[in-house]
């Protein structure tokens, strides 16, 4: 990931050919000549996918060791406190051995296939998804000019893989988990999906490294979200739907504790719940820094403004210091999430689908429209 | 899985079936064209005996089509200790430690119930003023307790889990309170045939009076931080919609009563111990649902006169300070109680409804009939009418409302 | 772990690796929530923030038997109760645990002599590991049991042969 | 009105099925009679329960909208009746009526009174269960408490303990 790809990020579209990927790779790396360009390719897209399981899979354990402390100190007790040393810091990875060494059970009646596949789907999905993150100006595993297209497209995937655990199950309470999956995210995909057209129409670029580079301006606080006055709402309807997309706080419906038992999840145990479970946290991440990205500024800050102003553009601090940014701003996001998660009561299923359809998705239409309106005038008051 | 045929309450017809076309074709390969008639019947759930929401160990076999639950049909006997039958084979003092196990949330107000029916065939008894105000203390603190868990378990049905943590934060003082006086955090056997057990430890009373002062501030906290909340509202109100007639025809008691609008406190109406002086003094009111959210009787209403009721408690807790005097704390009764030959059927104002002994005795040192006269077990039958026509997070719903104990149900 | 299981002799290797492997599993024991009855509240009280069993990593309390390792039998288990304890049990996932809460679920309790339907211990339908006396007991008592649990689980061995662990093995 | 008025007017109206009045009467050394404590009640005929009770709940001046209880009750072994006891309580007027009502041991049956309250249903079911007492005309005959399976009447007073139930030893 240092400088593996190296690739000047300049402004300039430099065409996306194969071999500038591969040709980073060689420069890096003294390689023999003999060796066959298929296996070159292979591998750097091998560390590319260990970089991103890795870093994602950190990042998941610790927002569920973060998840559990924070509910901890919102009800006046500590949460996990002897796993590992200090607040037990290791509490999700006895979690995690622990639940390794579970006993493999598939119900009887289970569908055995979609039983075992359910899992490698919804994990695919979101990996898939988080590919297309970019992680600074010169860390990136695809500089996509449809970045956010690429996000939005495959990580709704991930219902297929929860209908069919859902299915696959064989028992009622998962069936029922299922079907409010499929209801409460088909509800939401719309809004999201116009919601986010607010900052597509403010910046007028779908790559995510082109977005948070055109929202440098006001010494690094040029955000979308200063840039475009229907960017607020845009962003209250966006964040709505994320919370809806990923099942978290009040419409956490499909795996609902105190009425479907654990809904799709009843049936799973030991490894294959635990994938389901990272699938929610990195769906969390994903959604977070797709917030960030698009609202508030993605890498800028006005500590990449100074590091930029200093002309240290492509140097390993400017990359690690957009990294940082662009992932405390997640974090927050991901905070934001608990925090909402441990205060507010379960909204009804119909509840979910008549504000999924009848207010939100009105609404984000209204802010796409404004906002058109205010790009196309914006041009007659500046100049 | 019970057969179908057992829901007979239910009604039992399919939706109409998909009619098969009449003339049957034959297909190219000679055989005939096989029409399935396909028929969609209600799904058969068992919120069984082990579901977070059914509040320990009470089955609901609800019949649903989709979401909408058509048919609910509470299945009870899963924790039944045979109080009634214990009742018949142990002495008259050595029963009481069963009635805290009824409704152990409050193991206080059970105690009162039977000490008050046995004093009832004791009419020579006397106890001492300073016995009824310690009872009445307790008996409101325990209410108090009571709810607190109420309000706490029905913000986890509805899926808020904070405010279950604060409630218990409350519910722990007061525990700690009763362990001073009585050394036990549930089942206390504190309040005996004749008084009370024994007497207040020094600064116990002071103690009580800053638990009443500073649980008025937390109390509004908790009342804007769930009841007021506008998803709590938007999941309550307009639910489970019980009227007056239908509480009388059941025989709902308890805030399931005031919760319809229906105004009647055996602590006020038909009163005991000292609580007609209390309500005279104007120590406490008596809240009712309004329908100020939603229509008259429905889930929004019995939690808020629960919640109001705790206010009402500290009110007569406060009263009871005011009046108390140090004397003796228990009548003249003998180490083997022998009651009378007679019959007697006592009812308080339990925090789930009225809590009522009907007590026989031959003269002897056991009872020949101790019947238990549970509110939880009443309360719960009007599920059966309540539920069909809700939706499955409903009858969740429904069901934290009518904030049962399956102790007391199945006694 | 049916193949690991038992199969290996004692050496640094193996002992390290049984460390981490009970470390782990004790230090994220979850209980199902199975209240019956009285002692049901004082559980809540430990899931409570009074006496937080989450500081132990226990306090994820699972709705379903298949995601719960730790079977806390909090209350009286009559006849009828029986089946659906039994069944409860055959559900969880393998390294499971029970804890027999109160005097009712260690032996019937008060209602020994003359409860008719109560089941005198719920032992007689499952293997209990630990027993917890009182009724109800105490918060404390509970978690007490629930760090004994965690005892047993440091002396057991998942890989190594058992043969060679002496009950005085060191824990 | 206190219960010698209610009484009174019950007589007055003279309701079917009213047979006597219990009053509660201090014991008097000369006839070693103990008396009788407690509270009144009134004797009705079981067969005429119903109408009796819906008279209690139409009439105006008595307004018995709720029924609190109905049980039953086996005095001793050999008495051979059962008493069936029923306690309604008016919300409007503020007063209570105890009903006892005497069914003889070998005939154990009586019209259900879920006609007149809804609140009955569940009370007979129990009493079906535990005493062997059947009501006529009740929607739901199924076992309230017990197992479904479940011999014997508990609450008799001749009953005693099953040794086993289901393989599973009771002593």
């Amino acid at each position: 990931m240092l400088g593996l790809i190296q690739d000047t990020g300049t402004l300039a579209q430099t065409p996306n050919e194969g071999t500038n990927f591969l040709h980073g790779l060689l420069q890096w790396l003294p390689l023999p000549e003999w060796i066959p360009d298929w296996v070159l390719v292979l591998g750097a897209v091998g560390v590319g996918v260990g970089i991103l399981v890795g870093l994602v899979s950190v990042i998941t354990l610790w927002s569920v060791w973060m998840e559990r402390k924070v509910s901890g100190h919102m009800q006046c007790r500590n949460g996990p406190m002897y796993a590992g040393g200090w607040h037990g810091w290791a509490q999700t990875i006895a979690d995690g051995i622990k639940l390794f060494q579970k006993e493999d059970m598939i119900p009887l009646g289970a569908d055995r296939v979609l039983f075992v596949l359910s899992p490698a789907i919804v994990l695919a999905s979101i990996f898939g998804a988080l590919a297309a993150l970019p992680l600074s100006y010169d860390w990136y595993f695809a500089r996509m000019d449809l970045g956010i297209f690429t996000i939005l497209a495959i990580g709704s995937t991930t219902t297929i893989g929860v209908i069919m655990a859902g299915w696959a199950s064989n028992s009622k309470w998962s069936l029922y988990g299922a079907m409010r999956e499929a209801a409460q995210v088909v509800a939401y995909e719309i809004p999201l999906g116009i919601a986010l057209m607010v900052p597509l129409i403010a910046l007028g670029t779908f790559s995510l490294l082109d977005a948070s580079a055109l929202q440098s301006g006001f010494y690094g606080m040029g955000w979308a979200i200063f840039q475009n006055p229907l960017c607020l709402p845009a962003f209250i309807i966006f964040w709505i739907a994320a919370l809806a997309e990923t099942k978290r706080a009040p419409f956490d419906l499909p795996e609902a504790e105190s009425e479907l038992v654990a809904g799709f999840l009843t049936e799973f145990s030991g490894i294959r719940w635990s994938f389901f479970f990272m699938e929610e946290y990195a769906a969390m991440f994903l959604m977070s820094v797709v917030g960030a990205v698009f609202f508030f500024g993605g890498f800028e800050s006005p500590v990449t403004y100074a590091l930029r102003s200093l002309g240290m553009e492509g140097t390993i601090v400017f990359s690690l210091v957009c990294f940082t940014t662009l992932v405390l701003k997640a974090f927050i996001g991901v905070f934001l999430m608990m925090w909402l998660r441990w205060t507010l009561p379960r909204v009804r299923i119909d509840q979910v689908m008549t504000m999924g359809y009848k207010y939100l998705t009105p609404l984000a239409l209204v802010c796409v429209l404004c906002a058109a309106i205010w790009e196309a005038f914006l041009h007659l008051v500046l100049n | 899985m019970t057969s179908p045929t057992e829901t007979s309450a239910t009604e039992d017809e399919h939706k109409p079936s998909i009619r098969p076309a009449d003339e049957v074709r034959i297909l190219a390969s000679g055989e005939r064209e096989f029409f399935m008639d396909v028929a969609t019947s209600d799904l058969e759930i068992n919120m069984g005996p082990q579901h977070p929401a059914t509040h320990g160990v009470m089955r609901v076999l609800l019949r649903t089509d989709g979401e909408l639950v058509t048919g609910a049909q509470p299945h009870l006997g899963y924790l039944h200790r045979c109080a009634e039958k214990i009742g018949e084979s142990v002495e008259w003092l050595q029963y009481l430690p069963y009635t805290d196990r009824y409704d152990y949330l409050s193991a206080m107000n059970n105690n009162l119930s039977y000490s008050l029916a046995v004093e009832a065939l004791m009419p020579e008894l006397e106890i001492p003023r300073r016995g009824t105000m310690i009872r009445m203390i307790c008996a409101e603190l325990n209410r108090i307790a009571s709810h607190l868990v109420a309000f706490g378990t029905y913000g986890l049905d509805i899926g808020a889990f904070t405010p279950f943590f604060y409630a218990f934060r409350e519910r722990e003082w007061i525990q700690a309170l009763f362990e001073k006086i009585c050394g036990a955090r549930l089942t206390y056997s504190y309040i005996r045939i004749g008084g009370v057990f024994n007497d207040t430890p020094p600064g116990w009373l002071r103690e009580v009076a800053d638990f009443c002062d500073v649980f008025e501030g937390k109390w509004q906290e908790y009342y804007d931080l769930l009841i007021e909340n506008h998803i709590f509202v938007q999941r309550t109100a307009n639910v489970g919609v019980i009227t007056a007639e239908m509480a009388y025809d059941f025989g709902l008691t308890g805030p399931m009563l005031r919760g319809s609008g229906v105004d009647f406190d055996l602590r006020r109406d038909m009163p005991y111990l000292e609580y007609g002086q209390a309500h005279d003094a104007g120590a406490f009111g008596v809240p009712l649902g309004t329908g100020e959210k939603g229509t008259l009787g429905d889930c929004w209403d019995r939690t808020q006169v629960r919640m109001k009721e705790m206010i009402e408690c500290l009110g007569i807790v406060r009263w009871c300070l005011e009046q108390i005097e140090p004397g003796p704390i228990i009548g003249n009764v003998p180490r083997v109680i022998k009651v009378p030959p007679g019959e007697a059927y006592v009812g308080i104002e339990n925090p789930r409804g009225e809590l009522g002994h009907y007590l026989h005795s031959d003269g002897g040192k056991i009872a020949t009939r101790c019947r238990v006269r549970a509110p939880s077990f009443v309360n719960l039958a009007v599920l059966e009418d309540l539920m069909p026509g809700s939706l499955l997070a409903d009858a969740v719903a429904i069901i934290g409302a009518t904030d049962i104990v399956v102790g007391e149900t199945d006694r | 772990m049916g193949i690991l299981e038992e199969a290996f002799e004692e050496n640094v290797l193996t002992t390290r690796v049984d460390w981490l492997l009970n470390w782990a599993r004790l230090n994220s024991i979850w209980p199902m929530t199975f209240g019956l009855a009285c002692c049901a509240i004082e559980m809540m009280a430990v899931g409570a923030a009074h006496h937080d069993i989450d500081r132990f990593g226990a306090g994820a309390f699972r709705a379903t038997p298949r995601q719960a390792d730790l079977m806390i039998v909090a209350g009286t288990v009559n006849f009828k109760m029986g089946e659906r304890v039994k069944r409860l049990y055959d559900q969880m996932a393998s390294p499971k645990y029970v804890i027999a809460m109160g005097a009712c679920a260690t032996g019937g309790g008060p209602y020994f002599k003359y409860g008719y339907t109560v089941m005198k211990g719920v032992d007689r339908i499952i293997p209990v590991d630990v027993y917890i006396a009182g009724c109800p007991p105490r918060p404390e008592a509970l978690l007490e049991g629930l760090m004994a649990l965690q005892d047993k689980l440091r002396r057991t061995s998942v890989i190594r042969k058992p043969a060679r662990l002496q009950p005085s093995d060191p824990a | 009105m206190d219960f010698n008025a209610i009484a009174e007017h019950l007589s007055v109206a003279n309701v079917p099925g009213l047979l006597s009045v219990d009053l509660p009467r201090p014991p008097d050394k000369k006839t070693k009679d103990k008396g009788r404590s407690g509270l009144p009640h009134v004797c009705v005929d079981p067969a005429c329960m119903v109408e009796f009770l819906t008279f209690c709940r139409d009439d105006e001046a008595l307004g018995f909208e709720v029924l609190i209880d109905l049980s039953a009750s086996d005095p001793s072994v050999d008495d051979e009746n059962l008493w069936i006891l029923i306690q309604l309580l008016s919300v409007r007027h503020r007063h209570r009526l105890g009903i006892k009502s005497l069914l003889p041991k070998s005939a154990l049956s009586m019209p259900s009174s879920t006609r007149v309250y809804r609140a009955a249903q569940w009370h007979e079911r129990e009493c079906m269960e535990m005493f062997g007492v059947t009501f006529e005309g009740h929607p739901d005959p199924r076992n309230m408490l017990l197992p479904d399976d479940w011999p014997g009447y508990p609450m008799r007073k001749d009953y005693e303990f099953p040794k086993e139930y289901h393989g599973i030893s009771c002593e």
